[in-house]
């Protein structure tokens, strides 16, 4: 069986069999997740997996059982991600949502996790309806979108990357379910970013929202995609050697070191502006062209982490003594409480 | 003396002799004008002549400019809870001077601001004129510090008049501006050249003196929620998120004061624990639950509107079995209420946090001292238990300074409940799975992220799991955990912190009551006895209750369950555990936003026993 | 017999007459297969046949490919319960056959796809496998519909064997498919073509016979969330805002589906009433309380997570007196829980909805008709009282197809409360004020936004007013006002639903129920009076209760409170209404998730009245 | 006593006496708002006034004591004006709301009232504080801020103007309370606009953050306030007549035929181009520039009300007859229910 460097065979990283759809685009989500971190070879056990409720949410059950997760309440997956992630900041957080426990109920939380940049993978897997409740509108569903016992949506869509760039998302990106390739190498990105890696996924709902013509469903995104580049990465230890080749548009060096190498595609752009990032989508929206690959990261940007003045050892394997202060000090507090 | 009729005294001078260190004072004002500085001063002053002093805030819910009283009373006797009388009245803001006038008792004593033209329709009492205005403009304070300064004239003119030492004043300054001379200065000026003025044209004996006694001897002052905090810190706090809200804040502010002092890591110099305000409750419960899932000791606080909206997060703490506090300082509701004044009225919201068979245990911490020692225990237990504790108290000692004997250096050693990590997981000979009752009692063993053990793992979620946690709808194993849930809350009655028994001979009633009323309880309970009618008084620390609550009511004829909201929670809440003796048990309530007193108690009592 | 042989028949054939009209059917199948079309077919042509019949759907909580079960009960008596046996089960599932082979009754029969090769340890039944994908294959039906179409072909084989007549199951099938000529005949040929087959391969007598009465006359069949829609649009509603749930999200969506049928004005050609899907449920209830503010009746329905994020604006209604309507559809909780599944385990929660002293009136509708009954008696009572109603059913009552009797008109016009107009207050001969008690009912007038006098406006908060809707923190202005609000409480107590009693002969115990359990519970009163324990039946209709219900308990010697939770939560509601019978009242509760069984309501009774 | 057109003296505007402390820039907010309304000739009894919680959401108690308001709760506003103003379509909604209302617990109520294009003007009285809570930091307080009792703020800022340009609203506008004449022209155009209008007003808070170097100081405001153009009005009557004057950057026509007539002062902006709207902020935001004027607006977007089918008479006035379906009706339904 083929093993990754440390050892780990792709059944690793596996989880619970899906009860999805089937065709459903989370189960590409999925796959990818589990190929992205067998790649980079991630143990299972560095991992934290985080969700709200949804279809969507329910993705973590299934990818990499040997990672702790939590499914928690509809719209607030970030709130539970900050806290937890404090516990030990080696950890790496995953956390899938989707569109309406992002854009609806959990707008509050998306934006605010942005501005705190903690460091987390937040997939938004998009589908513009709600699956598991049986395909009301979303959020992001696009104006004038028809649904069976629903009627039209008359309403401005919320689009997610939108919200990321002006959220100061430290890393804003978008794919397709229906390009696997592109999604593993924008998931694996976000895994050796450290900051907030926003990733709006189109991720049809098979179900309740994919007729040809509904901007969420497969057909839609394969004739509408529009990929910037290509992504490949070269790990630290190697980085020095990268010389710039021709039909690259740019070379990102993360936090840790490792560099992402872009390829011209599409555009010959730069995601390192959050101005020309903003042009970008708007042109895309009215050419209703559906844009993917990285669109902005800025790997300097400060996190939570950096900003609470902590210290690098896990505070959940703090010994009891560190806990509590000294019976002297409380003397002095005694002693001033007047 | 000429002096005194220009003064317009309105009195005989009464020749009874002084009344030493038992009277109450109220101070009429408005916010945001310095007047709070004054007050703290007075009453730091009075306690470090080891007086037994309490001051109560009554303030308006906006910044600056509108109606606030302090009331302070003095207690030889140490009876600390609000007085319904007040002897001394110093009226500063014109608005409110008719009503203060009316406030004060017969022989009272009235000071106010000379500048205030308004007639005195009272001759029961005694007025003091105070030249406010004049005084100010004598102490050539820099211009924008007038209208605080005018504060401190009624300290000097009262600390004269009263007696209170020049030292305890400047104690209490030196302590206020944390040893800032010119500060200290420029105030111990203001009240000396108040005093002067006072002592050269009030000729006559003043009916209140204070002076200096040891019944404070070996308390310190201090409020609820400083208290939480620290006792939160010396519980070993390692995470806490909150959201702003009156009268809560001051728990989180104070663990943000104390963090550098207390948990600063000597050898790295780094925190030892993490505080994020958050963008709301909804947020903030969820990061405090992620963060006690995730093997840190968690707290927020809040109060009434923030804890509505934990609701649904506290139902999935509940059922996910993590270990969570939550404090709620409350105040009164329903809705955004009255949010300064203060009210018991959130136990059966608190108690039944969450959708569904959800029930919580509460901590009811009766004193500030408790409220330190309820701080570390009430973690101790959520781990212990892995469910979600709750603090109540409210906001008269969440935000007043209350006397209290010094913080206790815990008595038993952190408790983390039952954890495992990498090498317990090794070492185990049966299969461990997170919800599976290995020992009985109903608490299972969990594990953290960052266990690396490749077993150590388990997806957590609110819907119906197994004891391995794994998704499950299955009709028993539903029912069975839920059951397990249960014991869990059965074993709780035997492990919160059990009630507080006074008894007095004879006593064939009881008062059952918890939390900020019972200085007010316990003087009323004095009086009671004197009129011949001796009372025993069960303090209720925490729910559920435990056997000593049953017991003691069988014991009485009848018990009075004294709590202030309208609607009678925590006599609901403990009528259900003896059904059969629900009859005995009668509510009295107090719902109006101010302090329980002790003579209510005392005639309701009488009242009902009339009957 | 060969084809019978052949058919590996593992029982001889009964020679006792068969069972007609009265047994139970189980079909295994997979969600989102289509099945659900096949089990309505088969419940509407029984229903059709003229007998009572009920369906239950147990499904997972996802969208497609877990196990799903469909249960439906035939009963010549109208007992429409849940029954705890089953003595046909169709076996579509490979993955629960054996489960769903060990549910069949003993003698029981049980039809299975032939091409699920699992071996059948049970020799006390009759087993008849179906050629499923045979038959399927000869229907040359198009490809993508096979799956669905297999769910027929067990229809066809049940209609024959059991004697289901052929126009109702046509019936049945012109009515899903609306007319809809093509389907119909779809359909209706391969269910002849498999009861064809089944007519030649099964030539013994079956056990289980249905024939034609007259029993489900005068009854229609409907769920109680298009009841709860319809009830509320004959009730005048205006404005519905709500959040997608399980299983709420019927309510709302039967408002979409009726609303241009039942409400587009003639003259204009505009719809009467509002529908706004809402973020989430914090905007669903804000809406809802805006537009009852203004005064448009106005509904939200929701299931306990979004009750919980309810909690702080369900508190200002009740406090800034505004009339809405919630329709909570409970789900098994606490927490996420189990949300298709069904419980009665949010009364503690509704109740007592919001911080402070927060208490409101619940509606528990017993029947479909009822929840149609109680969608418009909701309205008119929330605006009566000025207050929030919360009408409470669960998943079963919600979601499931009820034979009910048929929706009765209102019989009284609709009643809009004490609203002042323009013309209203021109004519007032006293000063008007939001929150004054004219009447001495406790119930104040109230103006609507849009109103053109000028002394109309008034500021609405969450916070302390007087009577004139002015701000104050004034103590006695709050406490007079909570008290007022209390006031309005009682009353509700003499204008909800009256509860029903069903008396019989010499019964010394009695049940107190309510709600989806009801058909059990009357089912057990039969059998416990067969088995010699007659006993009284109170059905409560709503909280706060009234006077019937003390007295009802005051004269049996003892009350079973039976209810679908773990705490007994409506046990303890009511047993604080009466303290001296608190001791009468024994809780029973079932927990599962599973609809309540008259056989659990009898067992449990017989067993407690041995002890 | 001087009248407007109505008959009504700025007296009938009134409201109860604030008790905001003195200095706070939400009293500017009050006073400008009596002025707008009274210069517009609107009857008080056609406005509806809507609030959350803070000293921002007091605000509506000082002004129009003759409009109906509601002080709802904390970041909650817009789901209270959505429900009421749908009681009658020919009001007027006034929501005041803080940053802390708004920004902090308010996201979500806010991001979908602006996509919904509720008509309603929505103000944001921006002071970068929680004042009624005694001065901690709000999601809009710049990063590095520094609060007595708070430390430093090193989350990223949200910026009201640009959440609500990407969050669609049709009117987008930012004001100073130092600068009452342009608050009160801004009042007036969002008055006469049908739909969402959103006016971020930096609004400083005297008590808790209003030193020189706070971003939402009087002396920062004053400092940095660049006015995009000086607004007039033209009332349908006039429109006809209207020339192009030199130094017009643009005339907007409005809903009910009002001009808006925008003279030129630091930009030639014209604020019907969203993309534009984006580069502006950008570009401020990065010079540290505060923008004020009409930043966007679109007077055709569809609103909420027109998405609902609904009469034009008030649902609140309707008569008990048509509030109930007839008797025959329901038979027809009894029919159908099987
Ligand atoms: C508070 C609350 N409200 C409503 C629900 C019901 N609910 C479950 S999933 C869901 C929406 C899921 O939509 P989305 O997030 O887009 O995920 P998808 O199923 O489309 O992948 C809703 C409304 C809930 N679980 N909790
Ligand atoms: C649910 C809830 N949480 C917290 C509070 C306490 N609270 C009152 S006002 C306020 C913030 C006010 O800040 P902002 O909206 O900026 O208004 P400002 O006072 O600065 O004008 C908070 C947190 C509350 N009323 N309700
Ligand atoms: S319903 Fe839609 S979103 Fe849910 S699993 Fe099926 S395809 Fe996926
Ligand atoms: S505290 Fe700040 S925001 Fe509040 S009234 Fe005072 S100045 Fe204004
Ligand atoms: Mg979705
Ligand atoms: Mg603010």
């Amino acid at each position: 069986m083929k093993l990754n460097e440390i050892g780990l065979s792709k059944k690793d990283y596996g989880g619970a069999p899906s009860t999805l759809c089937r065709g459903c685009g989370h189960n590409a989500i999925v796959s990818q997740m589990i190929a992205a971190c067998y790649e980079e070879n991630i143990p299972p056990e560095k991992v934290v997996k985080f969700s709200g409720i949804g279809c969507s949410s329910k993705a973590p059950t299934y990818f990499m059982e040997r990672s702790f997760g939590f499914n928690g309440l509809h719209g607030r997956m970030p709130s539970l991600a900050t806290g937890a992630l404090f516990a030990d900041m080696s950890l790496i957080g995953i956390g899938v949502s989707g569109d309406g426990d992002t854009a609806s109920i959990g707008m509050g939380q998306f934006k605010h996790v942005m501005r705190r940049n903690l460091p987390l993978v937040y997939i938004v897997a998009n589908n513009g309806v709600y699956g598991l409740t049986k395909g009301q509108m979303s959020a992001t569903a696009e104006e004038g979108l028809t649904l069976k016992r629903q009627g039209q949506n008359l309403y401005m869509p919320i689009d997610i990357v939108w919200e990321a760039l002006v959220g100061r998302a430290s890393f804003v990106a978008r794919s397709f379910s229906g390009d696997p390739k592109q999604l593993k190498a924008l998931f694996k990105a976000a895994l050796n970013h450290h900051g907030t890696a926003v990733i709006d996924v189109i991720s049809p709902c098979v179900t309740f929202n994919n007729s040809d013509d509904s901007h969420h469903s497969y057909a839609w995104g394969k004739s509408h995609e529009v990929a910037l580049h290509e992504l490949s990465f070269v790990p630290p230890a190697k980085s020095i050697e990268v010389k710039y080749k021709k039909g690259e548009t740019a070379k990102i060096t993360l936090h840790d070191g490792t560099q992402i190498i872009l390829n011209k595609l599409a555009h010959d752009y730069k995601p390192t502006d959050r101005a020309a990032a903003l042009q970008l989508l708007e042109k895309a929206n009215r050419k209703q062209e559906l844009v993917t690959g990285l669109i902005y990261i800025n790997p300097e940007q400060k996190t939570i982490f950096d900003i609470d003045f902590l210290p690098k050892s896990p505070l959940n394997r703090m010994p009891v003594e560190k806990l509590r202060p000294s019976p002297e000090s409380l003397d002095e507090i005694n002693a001033t409480m007047f | 003396m000429p002096t005194v009729q220009s003064l317009t005294q309105t009195k005989e001078i009464p020749t009874a002799k002084p009344i030493i260190n038992d009277f109450s004072i109220t101070v009429g004002t408005v916010n945001g004008s310095g007047s709070q500085t004054a007050n703290m001063t007075l009453i730091r002053a009075l306690f470090k002549m080891g007086i037994p002093v309490s001051g109560k805030n009554v303030f308006p819910s906006n910044i600056q400019g509108l109606p606030t009283w302090y009331t302070i009373r003095v207690s030889k006797d140490g009876y600390l809870a609000r007085s319904e009388t007040t002897e001394i009245v110093i009226a500063m803001n014109p608005e409110t001077f008719a009503k203060d006038l009316n406030a004060l008792a017969p022989d009272g004593v009235f000071l106010y601001a000379d500048d205030i033209k308004q007639d005195i329709p009272r001759d029961d009492i005694i007025t003091y004129p105070m030249p406010v205005k004049k005084l100010v403009s004598e102490s050539n304070a820099p211009r924008k510090l007038r209208n605080y300064i005018a504060n401190m004239i009624y300290v000097g003119i009262l600390a004269q008049m009263l007696g209170i030492e020049t030292n305890a004043l400047h104690q209490a300054l030196d302590f206020h501006f944390k040893g800032k001379q010119k500060p200290i200065d420029l105030n111990m000026n203001i009240i000396r050249h108040a005093a002067n003025w006072a002592s050269k044209n009030y000729t006559q004996e003043f009916p209140y003196r204070v002076e200096p006694i040891d019944a404070a001897e070996g308390y310190i002052m201090a409020n609820g929620n400083t208290a939480g905090a620290l006792g939160s810190i010396y519980g070993g706090l390692q995470f806490a998120a909150w959201y702003p809200i009156t009268p809560a804040s001051g728990l989180p502010e104070a663990l943000i004061k104390y963090r550098p002092k207390l948990q600063t890591d000597p050898e790295t110099g780094k925190y030892n624990f993490v505080i994020v305000q958050a963008e709301d409750e909804l947020a903030a419960i969820g990061m405090v639950i992620g963060a006690g899932w995730a093997g840190c000791r968690a707290v927020t606080a809040t109060s009434g509107p923030g804890l509505s909206l934990m609701t649904e997060y506290a139902g999935l703490a509940y059922f996910a079995e993590i270990p969570i506090v939550i404090w709620d300082v409350q105040r009164m509701g329903p809705s955004t209420g009255l949010p300064t004044r203060t009210s018991q009225g959130d136990i059966n919201l608190a108690h039944y946090l969450g959708q569904g068979d959800t029930k919580h245990a509460l901590f009811l911490p009766g004193s500030v001292n408790e409220c330190f020692e309820f701080g570390w225990k009430s973690i101790d237990l959520a781990e212990q238990l892995q469910t979600p504790i709750l603090v109540l108290i409210d906001l008269d000692m969440g935000m007043n300074q209350w006397m209290t004997k010094p913080f206790e250096y815990p008595d038993t050693p952190i408790k983390r409940g039952k954890i495992l990590w990498e090498e317990d997981l090794d070492n185990l000979d049966w299969e461990w799975g997170r919800y599976l009752d290995k020992d009985g009692d109903g608490i299972p063993y969990r594990t953290v992220p960052g266990n690396q053990h490749p077993k150590s793992a388990y997806f957590t979620r609110g819907t119906g799991h197994d004891e391995y946690a794994k998704y499950s709808e299955d009709p028993e194993t539903w029912e069975a955990n839920l059951e397990r849930l249960n014991q869990k809350f059965e074993l709780a009655r035997t492990m919160v912190p059990k009630p507080e028994i006074i008894t007095r001979e004879g006593a064939e009633i009881g008062i059952i009551a918890f939390g900020s009323t019972d200085p007010a309880i316990r003087e009323a309970c004095d009086y009671l006895d004197a009129t011949g009618v001796p009372v025993d008084y069960l303090r209720l620390r925490a729910l559920p209750i435990n056997t000593d609550v049953i017991d003691f009511t069988h014991d009485h004829r009848r018990v009075y369950v004294i709590e202030m909201n309208r609607d009678g929670q925590l006599h609901q809440i403990i009528s259900l555990d003896m059904p059969d003796q629900a009859t005995k048990l009668t509510s009295l309530t107090y719902n109006n936003g101010l302090q329980l007193t002790a003579d209510w108690v005392k005639n309701t009592i009488m009242v009902e026993e009339m009957k």
